[in-house]
């Protein structure tokens, strides 16, 4: 199927087409070349891009840059009173796009083919379909995080999947979803296009005449496709991106970063001296220059982060007297000196502290290569240290290198990102509580800075099995303060969620005033944003 | 013939060696490819997931030797296993996509690049002295001297973006797909122009020396006079007398590389964002696709000795001298 | 080879008539370097007739392949004629324009280089580089070309099967028999021979001079002969001249310079090949003092009478009918 | 002029039954090509021993088994009596060196362009020990004919004569008592040629060296040497007193090599066709009973002497010499004078 | 042929046939740099070079402190303060310019260094001693070039610990076969020399021979190799840290030219940022080139330019 762009092989694209027609260009820096792979069980960085967004849909949409969550595929949902049983209640009328209709037991289906090839869902005993509209939930203990983990599966149809010999090494070329967009079409190894489901079950949002994809071998590359015009949506890293795209036309170029990504922190191998000491931890952190940092290293997109490690996304959450009463977030060279004096880590006569050993207090950070931002946080945080003493290295190899020292504990320090939920458990889980503790040595996939309080394991089960917000609320203020005395790790930043447009051709984006979903074209809200977007349609074409 | 068998014993020799340390090399590397993707992903998959991933993508715990053997009866069968970052396609089908980008790019260049390199330095020799001697090479020197990505960069940003004269990237536009109509054809060779240019551009200049060189040191030998003597015409004695015997060198340097132009023009790559074998060995290598990163490694590989081979022919009906040694 | 039984054994033919085919006179060519320049030969002046064999020796870098290859305008830079001139029956071969050049070589005057190995190009075959000459001059199709090629390798004694081979596959005396064939495909008139069979063996270079001598008198050229080999030179041409830093220093018929050498370099000359016959004795050569630019380093040698050549080298001077020596003294020792 | 008497001593070096197989082709390859089969020579003291044949025959590989450059197959190379060979397995010892020396062919070649004169004489000394003061240096330079100013130079500003004498001077300063020289003037100019010679044979007088003198012409060899063997396809063919040998030459071969030689005082006429024709004659199977001339033979020839010289035995080995009919009559007899390729 | 490539371009201008030169430069040495120093290109390329040298040896002085220091400056165009401009993250671009010449000229001679010293070694071990050795040598060597640079560098700079040592390695490592195989021709050219063999018959030991006998005859070829690895060296670094395998935190020609582009410094028309560091390296390998040329030149006379070729006639 040839697609009707205006142009015949010109050589441009897009770029200007506002027919009504026009395909919504997305461009992907991380997918030099596309592999026919639409089977959403299959790993991010192998799936095609938006086979969970545009083709596969959950029961509801998690938004973190409001916090609401928007009945999708489920109409509603409730957790049983002893907070063991979660039951959705499915949309009427929705359709798979082979025309079948979506039932109860394609959801049940689902979860147990998920636990099947990926695992996972552990507090998940079991999942089961009542009627053709409802499905129940059954948990192996309460856990209220997992209301949001299980409403944002993507649900397959059951009658497709059953009949596919392996559905882990399946490619699911001609996928059957209930998504706008399911249609492929023109796939080319370095472009395709998502065409509209003829069977949406909200044919008038799906104004839009389909997706189109791009691959593109790095930043540099899709930066330029984008900020020539040819393309409407990214979600890659633009330099100075005011002036380099912005301003290129004021009007209809717009970017919003909003802080809701996952917390980005730098994390000391807690098993070793001195970072075992949660003074030195904070007397370090004390000692960094975050304002610099987010604006030079960060290009200004993010702002700094404060003692509760709660990253923007999380704003209801956060207490903020704690937030603005805790010192140690905030930059003050001379405290820090003070407090590493105190702490016992004097001042050489050459101007260098030196540990308790007597060694030099010199370390590494280590951050992955390709992460040329957080490279630059890296250099300021040691040029920071330097002004208090400290002798930081950076060490910048592959981030394969890199993690697998954060997996084994290998490591003196480095910068990582946090996990990321709906609600701050997962990220306070992983901080701080005990079960994600690996001896050095194990392979740990999370909590790299190897760090647990006994304390945090109690409240986060509280969290967990308190049936109301209010209830959680409490036991997240206590995980607040827990984290602002322990610093397990030290929060820098909330890593923003990049994502640009323009509105040449479509409108209708969220934005800060109108913040309906993030500007993320590859997570959860992306969805909300395919069926927000309206074609710009110009007559004189 | 016996030279030729006797570099068949050579290559089949170098073969197991470079496919052994492709084995090895892999291996060495820290971390293994799932916790690799997890890091990549930026908390976007469950920790949860991982060993289920590793157990899907089928990672080895055996012995070495016994993964050494299988590689090795797997390399003798052409099986080359399943990509673990574009899981799940065969290894052997993502490099069939990308192969013929990688073959057209490399080798227009390439070939431009040698034709026009080795006419240069045909006419320079000849002309000793004159502009095409005095002028070029210098020229093409500081052309080659300067670091390629940025030249491509230069050129992408002053003929694509300011100037607009050329596409900027990919092999083809949106909206094509590969056929051999005129429109798709015409569409992929305007994609080549500043790749392929820039290439030639910073090579162009080691062919050309080269041929001078070589053809300076002919032109002074005495079957080139006995032609003269003969009454022979220039042109004859400039192409059948002297360039030919010229070229040999040329060729050897032809062959090896034809045979690295498998290899992918990784920088081309990366600043045009044209689809090839280099980018995705480097996404290969950083994403610890063992198979993939074998399966490219043993095409390269393979294409070098087989180009290597191929100029051995070559050069045996070229140069008749090397059929006795 | 046909051999035929009937064949005289004497080489002492008949000095062919003096109608001068070549005609150089006071050649002089220099090699210009990065500001110094050389001089390869210095008025140098001499005749060959029809159907004679001129001889000219004298010991390596004293001017004998400058000479012949100032004649077939072969000089490359940085050499360069500055005086004199070369006349081919009558027509100044200095002043022909590329396309004349083209046309006379090889169909007036061939040559035989120095050696064979290099002279034929290594990578085609004895019958491509033989029949070029047919396609070039003759304007021939290949076929035709090639058919003519066979018979001239068949006239030097090597099957034409050969044809095919290239010059590697043959022997040094086949290479360099290929080679006269080649020098004699469009009957020259005259034939130049830059030593032909130094690079080969005793023998090998025996029956290459049998070939020559065959062919001269089959086809009736005129040679110009270049060897460092008195010996040989003696026994084979009519005429020669000994050469010495780039100046003729002895002109005479072969036989009477062999006999009655004029020159102290002559003389040396000759003294430096050991007889086959007779008693041992010592024989002293020339030296090997370095030669100067201007001055002649063979002064040192000179038994007497060096009042006149210690400078410089005197012009030739004719002693006797048809003997030029270059010296000032006497007529004889 | 006559060579110095020498006693019934034992030789200086013998060699006996010296085998050298080349491998030719490549790595793999098996094929061989015999360039010594069998090679029996004495290198009596203070004589010096004119090795000639054509080019390919094996005189330098004679001359390069002997210099250990090149390890011949089988055989035995005995100098004083013991077989170097055998003791001597993986080179030559210093000792050998330094009784044993050689000059080379090319002396464009055989010089480093990069060292001075003076280096090389200076090398050759120290390495065998000896001093190497400026006497020592001078005295050196000053035997084969050269100025002491010359030790300064370098090989690139000396003539070729020069510099073969340079060579030899380098052979001479370990004081050895036999020097190979591979064609020493074959690359010299005919200038200089002589001069060489000249230095070997008073070489020979003054220092009583011996010398194996290796060459083509038999000019030269008959000039310098006081015995001559004629190396053809690897065997030695005949040997003797180089006067007598030249004068009744007993194998084809050395009649053919004699008549090639250019000589404007030949009594009988010069007929080059006819001496090409007699190569034919003596290379081609027919004529001879040396298969593959000569790499295998089914009979070997018996060596018959033909007289004696000066206490030189002058003997020869062919099938087809009969003490009574010069050898050469008979061949140019039975041969066909008909047309034949060579 | 991206740049990493490189080494087999590198192979290309040397062609001519090896034993054409060497011996025919009387005191190699000497004579050799006394040429050099008439030449015109290689006087040109000298220059050059010094200068960067000078630059590089001085940047302490001319810009003191440390280069990369971050800070809120901000990117900007070429003033008085800053003559040649600011990066994004307000460090001075001479600065980072004069600072990086030290790396990128440091790893480039190191890289010459090594990886010629490895190809001298091996191919004079492999000419001399030939037969077994030669044929292993020869096996490896052709191994290290059949098998793709690209990948094993690759592979190599994430396999080990990022910095200017691991650069070095990479690139020797991936670079010296080309040369071995050039410098096993000309050593094996010069070994059937007669004047080697003349060495052995006097009775001089292996190493001597090979460093005092051969290796002085490759001092051109030696030396056209080492300025060719060193080109290859600073290309290479700059393109393996261009694509960020390099060591990031190092302040050199390649990862001033990252930070360029990571920082948009095209897009945003900070041309400034971009433009010294690529001119740096382009006019480095150029001057490199230069000498070589006139090496060339001046060991095979013929190469020398001269006046077209009809000047033949009389004059
Ligand atoms: N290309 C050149 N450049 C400078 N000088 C040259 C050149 N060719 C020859 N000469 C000089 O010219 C003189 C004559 O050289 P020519 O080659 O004619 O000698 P020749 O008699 O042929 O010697 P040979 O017997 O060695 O061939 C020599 O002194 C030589 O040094
Ligand atoms: N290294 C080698 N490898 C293979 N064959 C060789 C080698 N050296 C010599 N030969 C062969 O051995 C035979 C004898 O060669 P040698 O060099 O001893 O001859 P020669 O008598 O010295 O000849 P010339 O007079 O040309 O120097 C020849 O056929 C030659 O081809
Ligand atoms: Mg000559
Ligand atoms: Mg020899």
């Amino acid at each position: 199927a040839l697609l009707l762009t205006g142009c015949s092989g010109s050589g441009t694209n897009a770029a200007g087409d506002t027919s009504g027609d026009q395909l919504l260009t997305i461009p992907r820096e991380d997918f030099a070349t596309f592999t026919r792979n639409f089977n959403p069980f299959a790993p991010g960085q192998v799936v095609a891009p938006l086979t969970t967004q545009a083709i596969y849909e959950a029961m509801l949409v998690y938004n973190p840059a409001d916090g609401k969550a928007t009945p999708w595929l489920a109409t509603s949902w409730e957790t049983g009173a002893d907070g063991r049983t979660v039951t959705f209640t499915l949309r009427d009328g929705v359709k798979w796009s082979d025309g079948k209709p979506l039932t109860a037991e394609d959801v049940a289906y689902t979860f147990a083919l998920q636990k099947k090839l990926l695992g996972g869902y552990e507090y998940l005993k079991s999942a089961k379909a009542e009627g053709t509209d409802k499905v129940v939930f059954s948990l192996t203990k309460p856990y209220s995080p997992g209301l949001f983990e299980l409403g944002k599966q993507v649900i397959v149809p059951r009658h497709v999947w059953e009949k596919v010999k392996d559905p882990a090494k399946d490619t699911n070329p001609n996928p059957v979803g209930t998504g706008p967009y399911t249609k492929v079409a023109n796939f080319q190894s370095q472009s395709y296009e998502l065409r509209r489901n003829p069977e949406y079950w909200q044919p008038k949002k799906q104004r839009i005449a389909g997706i189109r994809v791009l691959g593109f071998s790095g930043n540099d590359s899709a930066n330029l496709a984008f900020v020539n015009g040819e393309a409407d949506w990214t979600q890659s890293f633009i330099p100075d991106v005011q002036k380099s795209f912005v301003d290129k036309d004021p009007k209809h170029n717009a970017y919003w970063y909003p802080r809701t990504g996952s917390m980005v922190e730098w994390t000391m191998n807690t098993t070793k001296a001195p970072f075992d000491d949660p003074k030195v931890r904070k007397a370090l952190s004390q000692a960094v220059d975050r304002d610099s940092v987010t604006e030079v290293g960060m290009n200004g997109y993010t702002e700094p982060a404060d003692c509760t490690g709660l990253s923007g996304g999380y704003d209801a959450w956060r207490d903020a007297a704690l937030a603005a009463s805790c010192t140690w977030t905030k930059h003050d060279a001379v405290a820090a000196g003070k407090a590493l004096d105190e702490a016992g880590y004097p001042k050489g006569s050459d101007g260098r502290r030196k540990l308790k050993s007597g060694k030099p207090f010199t370390f590494d950070i280590s951050v992955g290569s390709a992460s040329s931002d957080w490279l630059s946080v890296a250099n300021i945080i040691k040029q920071n240290l330097a002004e208090v003493g400290v002798t930081a290295h950076v060490k910048s190899p592959d981030w394969a290198a890199v993690v697998s020292g954060y997996e084994t504990g290998d490591y003196d320090t480095g910068i990582v990102w946090s996990d990321n939920g709906a609600t701050p458990f997962q990220f306070y889980r992983t901080t701080m509580g005990t079960e994600s503790v690996k001896p050095v040595g194990t392979k740990a996939v999370s909590n790299y800075h190897r760090f647990g309080d006994k304390k945090a394991d109690r409240l986060l089960n509280e969290f967990a099995a308190a049936p109301d917000e209010a209830g959680q609320k409490a036991k997240v203020d206590a995980l607040q303060k827990l984290f602002a005395e322990d610093a397990p790790v030290v929060p820098l930043f909330p890593g923003p969620e990049w994502g640009a447009y323009t509105d040449i051709r479509f409108t209708g984006w969220p934005t800060a005033d109108n913040p309906y979903a993030t500007l993320t074209n590859r997570g959860d809200t992306t969805v909300l944003v395919l069926t927000s977007l309206k074609p710009v349609k110009n007559r004189q074409h | 013939m016996r030279y030729i068998l006797r570099n068949l014993g050579f290559y089949l020799l170098a073969f197991w060696a470079s496919i052994t340390l492709n084995f090895m090399l892999p291996r060495f590397m820290p971390g293994d490819p799932v916790s690799r993707m997890f890091a990549r992903s930026q908390s976007q998959m469950q920790p949860e997931q991982i060993d289920q991933l590793r157990r899907l993508f089928g990672l080895d715990h055996r012995p070495m030797w016994q993964q050494y053997l299988d590689y090795v009866k797997d390399v003798c069968t052409g099986h080359m296993g399943i990509s673990i970052s574009r899981f799940p396609t065969p290894v052997s089908e993502v490099i069939a996509s990308q192969i013929g980008w990688t073959l057209l790019l490399g080798g227009t260049a390439l070939v431009i690049a040698v034709v026009i390199g080795n006419l240069l330095g045909i006419l320079a020799a000849w002309r000793r002295g004159g502009v095409l001697d005095s002028v070029f090479p210098p020229l093409l020197v500081l052309a080659g001297s300067f670091p390629y990505f940025w030249l491509a960069m230069g050129a992408l940003y002053l003929f694509g973006m300011t100037l607009g004269w050329f596409p900027m990237r990919h092999a083809f536009d949106v909206g094509f797909s590969p056929d051999l109509s005129w429109a798709f054809l015409s569409n992929a060779a305007s994609h080549l122009v500043l790749p392929a240019l820039t290439i030639v551009l910073v090579s162009i200049g080691g062919w050309m020396l080269g041929m001078r060189n070589t053809m300076i040191a002919t032109v002074a030998e005495d079957y080139i006079t006995m032609a003269e003597a003969k009454g022979l015409s220039p042109s004859r004695i400039m192409f059948r007398y002297a360039a030919r015997n010229a070229m040999l060198p040329s060729v050897t340097n032809f062959g090896m590389a034809l045979g690295f132009v498998v290899g992918g023009a990784l920088l081309t790559e990366v600043v045009f964002a044209y689809p090839g074998v280099g980018f995705q060995l480097l996404a290969a290598v950083q994403g610890l696709d063992y198979p993939l990163m074998q399966g490219i490694f043993l095409t390269i590989t393979a294409a070098v000795l087989v180009a290597n081979f191929l100029v051995d022919l070559v050069h045996v009906r070229l140069d008749p001298r090397v059929r006795v040694r | 080879m046909t051999v035929p039984s009937h064949r005289t054994a004497s080489p002492h033919r008949p000095v062919p008539s003096h109608e001068p085919v070549l005609d150089v006179r006071n050649l002089r060519v220099e090699y210009g370097g990065d500001g110094r320049s050389v001089v390869g030969a210095d008025d140098v002046s001499f005749t060959i007739g029809a159907g004679e064999i001129f001889g000219l020796a004298g010991e390596s870098g004293c001017g004998k392949s400058t000479v012949a290859n100032a004649v077939m305008r072969l000089l490359k830079p940085p050499a360069h004629i500055t005086a004199g001139s070369v006349l081919f029956n009558g027509r100044d071969v200095l002043a022909m324009d590329p396309r004349e050049l083209r046309a006379f070589r090889w169909r007036e005057i061939a040559m035989v280089f120095q050696s064979a190995m290099n002279s034929l190009n290594p990578v085609l075959t004895i019958g491509e580089q033989i029949g070029d000459i047919f396609t070039t001059h003759e304007r021939m199709r290949k076929r035709q070309a090639r058919a003519r090629a066979g018979e001239l390798l068949e006239l030097v004694g090597i099957d034409s099967a050969r044809l095919k081979a290239y010059p590697h596959q043959l022997s040094g005396g086949m290479r360099q028999r290929v080679v006269i064939a080649m020098a004699v495909a469009l009957k020259p008139t005259l034939l130049i021979m830059d030593e032909p069979t130094t690079a080969l063996d005793v023998v090998v270079q025996q029956e290459i001079m049998a070939q020559i001598g065959d062919l001269q008198r089959e086809l009736g050229f005129s040679v110009l002969f270049i060897t460092h080999d008195m010996s040989l030179m003696v026994e084979l041409s009519h005429r020669m001249g000994v050469m010495y830093g780039g100046r003729l220093v002895e002109l005479a018929a072969a036989k009477e310079l062999f006999a009655q050498p004029l020159h102290p370099y002559t003389q040396a000359l000759m003294n430096a090949f050991p007889p086959l016959t007779g008693p041992r004795v010592e024989l002293t050569g020339l030296a090997d003092a370095p030669r100067t630019e201007h001055g002649c380093g063979f002064h040192a040698h000179c038994p007497d009478d060096r009042s006149d050549c210690s400078t410089n080298i005197p012009d030739l001077r004719e002693v006797a009918a048809g003997r030029f020596v270059a010296r000032t003294g006497g007529g004889a020792r | 002029m006559t060579a110095p008497a020498t006693a019934t001593r034992a030789p200086l070096l013998s060699v006996r039954g010296l085998t050298k197989d080349f491998r030719t082709g490549g790595l793999f390859s098996r094929d061989r090509h015999r360039a010594l089969n069998a090679v029996d020579l004495d290198i009596p003291h203070g004589r010096i021993v004119a090795l000639v044949g054509e080019s390919g025959s094996g005189k330098s590989t004679l001359a390069r088994c002997l210099a250990r450059l090149e390890q011949p197959n089988s055989g035995q190379v005995l100098l004083d009596g013991e077989d170097v060979l055998r003791t001597q397995k993986r080179g030559a010892s210093r000792a050998y060196r330094s009784a044993v020396q050689m000059v080379f062919q090319d002396p464009f070649g055989s010089l480093n362009p990069v060292h001075r004169v003076e280096h090389f004489l200076r090398r050759a000394l120290l390495v065998h020990g000896r001093t190497a003061g400026e006497d020592e240096l001078r005295e050196l330079i000053t035997t084969v004919g050269l100025t002491e100013d010359m030790l300064q130079s370098y090989p690139h500003e000396l003539s070729g004569g020069q510099r073969q004498r340079v060579a030899i001077a380098r052979a001479l300063a370990v004081d050895p008592r036999l020097v190979l020289a591979d064609e020493p003037t074959s690359m010299l100019d005919v200038s200089v040629r002589i001069g060489i010679l000249n230095l070997m044979r008073r070489l020979r007088e003054e220092r009583g060296i011996s010398l194996l003198y290796i060459t083509h012409d038999l000019a030269s060899a008959r000039y310098v040497a006081d015995t001559t063997q004629v190396l053809f396809a690897g065997e030695l063919v005949e040997g003797g007193d180089s006067l007598a040998l030249m004068n009744r030459p007993a194998h084809p071969y050395t009649q053919l090599l004699l008549s090639a030689v250019p000589d404007p005082e030949r009594t009988e006429g010069y007929d080059p066709v006819l001496r090409a024709w007699l190569r034919a004659a003596v290379l081609t199977p027919e004529s001879c009973p040396y298969e593959d001339e000569g790499t295998c033979s089914r009979t070997e020839p018996v060596r018959h002497t033909v007289g004696e010289d000066d206490g030189q035995p002058h003997w020869v080995r062919c099938h087809l010499y009969t003490p009574a009919t010069p050898t050469a009559r008979r061949v140019l007899t039975a041969a066909s004078p008909e047309a034949e390729n060579v | 042929m991206s740049v990493l490539d490189s080494r087999t371009e590198l192979a290309a201008p040397r062609t001519a046939p090896p034993d054409a030169d060497a011996p025919k430069v009387p005191r190699a040495r000497a004579g050799l740099l006394r040429a050099l120093l008439a030449n015109r290109k290689a006087l040109f390329g000298a220059v050059v070079l010094v200068l960067f040298v000078l630059l590089a040896l001085l940047a302490p002085l001319i810009a003191p402190g440390d280069p990369s220091k971050i800070n809120s400056l901000g990117v900007g165009a070429p003033s008085a303060s800053h003559p040649l401009g600011t990066t994004a993250k307000g460090q001075d671009v001479l600065a980072l310019t004069l600072w990086g010449a030290r790396s990128s000229l440091l790893v480039g001679f190191s890289v010459g260094i090594a990886a010629t010293a490895l190809a001298v070694l091996v191919g004079m071990a492999s000419a001399y001693f030939g037969r077994l050795v030669d044929d292993v040598l020869s096996l490896v060597t052709n191994i290290f070039l059949l098998v793709p640079g690209v990948p094993l560098l690759v592979i190599l700079a994430a396999f080990m610990p990022p910095g200017t040592m691991t650069v070095i390695l990479v690139l020797v490592v991936t670079g010296w076969a080309g040369s071995a195989r050039v410098l096993r021709a000309q050593a094996k050219s010069i070994r059937g020399k007669d004047f080697v063999a003349a060495s052995v018959v006097t009775g001089e030991r292996a190493v001597r021979i090979m460093f005092r006998e051969i290796l002085p005859n490759m001092a051109s070829v030696v030396m056209t190799t080492l300025l060719g690895c060193v080109i290859f060296g600073i290309g290479a670094q700059a393109g393996l840290e261009f694509l960020g395998l390099g060591d990031a935190s190092v302040v050199s020609w390649g990862t001033n030219l990252y930070w360029a582009g990571n920082d948009g410094a095209l897009m945003t028309g900070a041309w400034w940022v971009f433009v010294p560091s690529g001119l740096c390296i382009a006019l480095v390998a150029f001057a490199l080139a230069m000498v070589n040329y006139a090496i060339d030149e001046i060991t095979n006379p013929r190469l020398r330019a001269r006046r077209p070729r009809n000047a033949t006639r009389k004059g």
